[in-house]
């Protein structure tokens, strides 16, 4: 079922604005991917008009049901926040092509910033049951907001927290932790997600080392399908055409995008 | 084939576009629909009145530079600035699959001349399976000093004409909505010659990043579209429906059965589903079942018993 | 007066719209805030950079049949049909009250011919305590078929002109969006020899009753206003910046001191806030705070350094 | 204060469609009068865009609290049926004209209609405080919406319930009941508000009786202080003013209305 009014059996707060959402619909968990994302509802009121892009955080095809990690940060997810467990979520997906969940090499490096560990955990349960060895780096301002860590543990990767304020982890940005603990000669293969400053210094840590891997990114979107052409960016300055952000992405090579092409919205 | 007459409670939801038998009169918007694969899995495209495919253009266009659009109090602004394959890929990959899926296609174009249009038109002659063309003049019109095609009256007239006498396919020139007198352009359309008219495309609008200072839309400018507009689109179709004799396809923020009656009952004959697509996809559907539903409760045989109602 | 300057942490918000001088760029729209006591629970009127009236005729009218308003998906259609007490009422008791609270008014006044505009700026001569009129030419013009006045340049020159040779008082024509070119609008205005303009009024829209099936509003049409429309005046302003001269007074839509700032970096100098009131009345005195607070986070000294800032 | 956000500490569903609300705002509860409205902001979403004009259905000075008793009909009533206890509500008032709490005589009738039993259970109140005989008629559907019927014992009020299935008191409509169990003569005064239809017949009922009394009338507001002439209404129409819903009313004489001078708006 490509959209669905899932039942939502767990909402909580995990940080000051970090919540986590699991709702139930066998069918669409059974589709879903590592990498690709739900547009959700947010409320009944079409305010906000459109739906908003939320990752698949974990996947339980056992209980038949899809985990959302979301960060309240405009009135889209402050509305979602309000969603009362026992109402219907109602969402579209899966959509967007998910991570290479079969990458060479054996040495698997995943680096989150942010929320942006949000689809980097199903991933991880994804991989290592596939036997690789998982490393997992997340970045966060505080010990609080490392939010992944209890799935992390359960799912038995490797976890490096950094916290600016040190509180947990290494002291210093996750990518300052990359550069100064970890051998680029024990790493295969890195995913990321996260701000685009941290993506984009991970992606020239990759490319520098000439590590394969990808990105997850980001942009405004309206249908998700393909079909509105809305979220088109360019992955390299001197691309000639645009890629559909929704359809062909979320995910993309790593050494295929260029960072800092053009700037986030700030609104 | 002959409709089976044994289906459960079905009222004739088929309208008359002028020339076009719809089987309902729900169709989905140019340019938010894509060219109909996209949404396949939400809707059995066989079963909307018509699909109106993305605006089309003699050569391809790689669209405007992102952001394409954000999101304003119920409604959103886009810039995509035509992105599309050309005509020539249309024709050769999206329409084979179209008329394979028995979609009623009406093709939507764009130009930046007259001459754009009717060498668009021409190459579309002997191709099956387009049932209208849709003419967005709401582009820039470089010989009118920017201003768009849509907004003078005699351009209006000249473009009608010019491709009515390349095709014989019925033509419907899309009107844009950023002018003084609406009437004054459906005359001009109707005295060029259009079969129809569909009204209205997105109001002209921008929005501002003010961290940064600057327009949000890669583009500045862009085309406000969805429930904020639909107030606008309906005064317009009822000025239209009252002062010019021409069938109406008519949209612009339709979210429920309840906006399309409301289209009706100022004299629209078929409507369009845009942005309400996104919102929900299955939308389209949900009228038509709609629809169905309120000519039940209101023992009408037709439509056409309820259109224009609201003009007085 | 001298200012206090010991007042603390307070930025210098006062702007010049032309020949006005005006404490802080907050105005209030004309039709949504009466003749400024309806609101004095609320807000500490002589706090306003300027308050401005209802919309006044020569004769006292009744305005239109209820209903004469309903909301729309961000926003709100009204027709009130400019029911007023007349400019004599006006100037016998509604302007001492205002002159007593030392606000700076601005008077709306609205005609059918450029006669009755005349007449009435005439009327006002002598009268203390009018900062500026502000004219709206957004009513339907018998001479021209029922076009609105504000929609044909011509018009909008000369009935600026007319009341500009009549009357000494800075002169603020208000314009219509409901036209395809608002910087020829705009254009004509200062050739008119406007002091400033004013920006925008509502778009025309309606909505229907579909159990009725009829128009809901008495009056068939109506004003659109509020959030849905801010996209469309931050456009037409943005335009009329960047081509034309002359200090603009922009608004529609505005909720926010966010929503004010698009406005300032669009090129408007001073803002007016309407249907906003309506959600929260203290929304005029949460902008000032906001453009205050804004002011000193960015270290400007005065709103003219983001004026137009978003102006590519 | 006119503008208040007052602190949310009862609010329950009292049937299918029915809540009341309680919350917390001394200074506006001490200059409540019956008859009274306030306008309400449902949410932070500014959709639906406008306030909602609900009556003061009852007043305890001494806790410094407001009560509301409200039907989800729209968008906005149901957006309102969201908000939480402990949470503010955003609410402008005390607004317009009450009624007219020293009416001549003694033997005082008051006739809800629906959820038009609002604005006349406060005035019950301050009747009874003031010792006048006073007899409430209440119309609902059937006894589950007779949702008044505690507070009015409380008060301690004559209370002559009708219902449209006869499942408590009268069965039929509460203008039946007027008309066939009550005597004219032993009525002073009537106050009333409810359906047009039935406030209509009420007003008929006290006209042909000669029975001063009181209505409370509705329209579309937007400002509700009287600004912006949307909620003007004829009150006959022989009238060549309007009058303004919010400002000069909500409550008028009863002689001074014309039932039926214009329609509302179904939407
Ligand atoms: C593929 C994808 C996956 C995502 N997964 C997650 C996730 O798992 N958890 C999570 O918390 N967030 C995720 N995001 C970001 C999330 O979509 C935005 O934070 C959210 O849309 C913001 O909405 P808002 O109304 O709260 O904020 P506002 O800033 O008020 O939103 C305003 C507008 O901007 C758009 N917008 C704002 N930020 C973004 C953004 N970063 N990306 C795309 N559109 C944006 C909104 O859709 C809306 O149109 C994802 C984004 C994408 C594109
Ligand atoms: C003075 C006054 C006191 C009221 N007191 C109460 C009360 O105590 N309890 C209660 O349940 N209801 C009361 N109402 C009616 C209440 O205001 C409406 O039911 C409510 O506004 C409907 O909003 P909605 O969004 O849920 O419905 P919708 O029908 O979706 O509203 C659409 C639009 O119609 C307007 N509207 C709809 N019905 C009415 C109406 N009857 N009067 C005015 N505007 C309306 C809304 O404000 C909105 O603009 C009162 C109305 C007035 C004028
Ligand atoms: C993303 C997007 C792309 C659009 N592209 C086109 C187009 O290519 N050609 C066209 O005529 N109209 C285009 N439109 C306008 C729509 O077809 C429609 O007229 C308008 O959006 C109003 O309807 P709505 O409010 O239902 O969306 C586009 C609208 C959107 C939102
Ligand atoms: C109820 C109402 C009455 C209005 N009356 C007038 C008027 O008398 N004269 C006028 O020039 N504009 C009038 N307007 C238009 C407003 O002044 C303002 O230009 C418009 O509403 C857009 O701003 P807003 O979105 O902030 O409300 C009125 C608007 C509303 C909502
Ligand atoms: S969001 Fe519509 S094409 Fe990607
Ligand atoms: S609601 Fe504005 S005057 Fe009554």
């Amino acid at each position: 079922m490509p959209l669905e009014k899932g039942l939502v059996i767990v909402h909580n707060r995990l940080s000051h604005d970090m919540y986590q959402l699991e709702f139930i619909s066998p069918e669409m968990a059974a589709r879903s991917k590592p990498g690709q994302f739900l547009q959700v509802k947010v409320n009944a009121l079409n305010t906000p008009l459109l739906r908003r892009p939320i990752s698949i955080y974990d996947v339980d095809k056992s209980l038949g049901s899809i985990t959302l990690l979301y960060k309240v940060v405009g009135q889209g997810t402050e509305a979602m926040s309000r969603i009362r467990t026992k109402e219907y979520l109602d969402v579209m997906g899966p959509l967007g092509q998910g991570f290479n969940t079969s990458p060479p090499g054996r040495k698997i490096l995943l680096i989150g910033g942010g929320v942006g560990i949000a689809p980097l955990v199903y991933l991880a349960r994804v991989l290592k049951a596939k036997n690789y060895q998982v490393k997992v780096l997340h970045g966060a301002d505080s010990r609080r907001n490392l939010v992944a860590f209890e799935k992390l543990r359960e799912i038995g990767v490797d976890f490096l927290p950094a916290t600016d304020d040190g509180s947990a982890g290494f002291k210093g940005l996750v990518t300052d932790l990359l550069a100064t603990k970890l051998k680029a000669s024990q790493i295969d293969y890195i995913y990321t997600c996260g701000p685009d400053a941290m993506m984009k210094t991970v992606a020239a840590y990759a490319n520098a080392n000439q590590i394969p891997g990808q990105v997850s990114l980001e942009e405004h979107m309206a249908c998700g399908v393909g079909a509105c052409l809305g979220c088109a960016r360019q992955l390299k300055s001197s691309d000639r055409e645009m890629v559909k952000i929704c359809k062909d992405g979320p995910v993309f090579d790593i050494q295929a995008v260029e960072f800092s092409v053009q700037g986030e919205v700030s609104r | 084939m002959k409709r089976k007459d044994t289906a459960p409670a079905k009222s004739d939801l088929s309208v008359r576009l002028g020339p076009l038998k719809l089987n309902n009169p729900v169709t989905v918007a140019s340019g938010t629909f894509g060219y109909g694969s996209e949404y396949q899995d939400y809707l059995q495209i066989d079963q909307l009145g018509a699909v109106i495919v993305k605006g089309t253009t003699l050569e391809p266009r790689i669209g405007n530079l992102p952001p394409r659009i954000i999101e304003t109090p119920s409604g959103m602004l886009n810039a995509i600035g035509l992105e599309n394959p050309g005509i020539d890929v249309f024709l050769q990959q999206h329409l084979p699959w179209l008329r394979e899926h028995q979609v009623s296609v009406i093709l939507n174009i764009a130009g930046n001349t007259i001459d754009d249009y009717t060498r668009i038109c021409s190459l579309t002659e002997g191709h099956q399976g387009i049932m209208a063309i849709e003419l967005n003049i709401s582009c820039p019109n470089v010989a009118k000093g920017g201003l768009q095609f849509g907004t003078d009256p005699d351009t209006v007239e000249q473009v009608v004409k010019a491709v009515k006498a390349v095709t014989s396919i019925p033509i419907i020139p899309k009107l844009s909505p950023n002018v003084t007198d609406i009437v004054q352009i459906a005359q001009a359309a109707k005295a060029g010659g259009a079969d129809a008219i569909s009204m209205i495309n997105t109001l002209m609008g921008m929005a501002v990043d003010i961290k940064k200072r600057r327009p949000v839309l890669g583009n500045v400018f862009g085309g406000l579209s969805g429930p904020a507009i639909k107030p606008v689109a309906l005064r317009m179709i009822y000025q239209v429906y009252k002062a010019v004799d021409i069938p109406i396809l008519g949209g612009g923020g339709i979210m429920s059965t309840e906006d399309a009656l409301e289209f009706i009952m100022v004299g629209a004959t078929a409507i369009s589903v845009g942005t309400g697509l996104f919102v929900n996809p299955l939308l389209p559907r949900e009228i038509i079942d709609g629809l169905n539903q309120y000519m039940m409760e209101n023992d009408l045989t037709s439509l056409e018993e309820i259109r224009g109602a609201a003009v007085l």
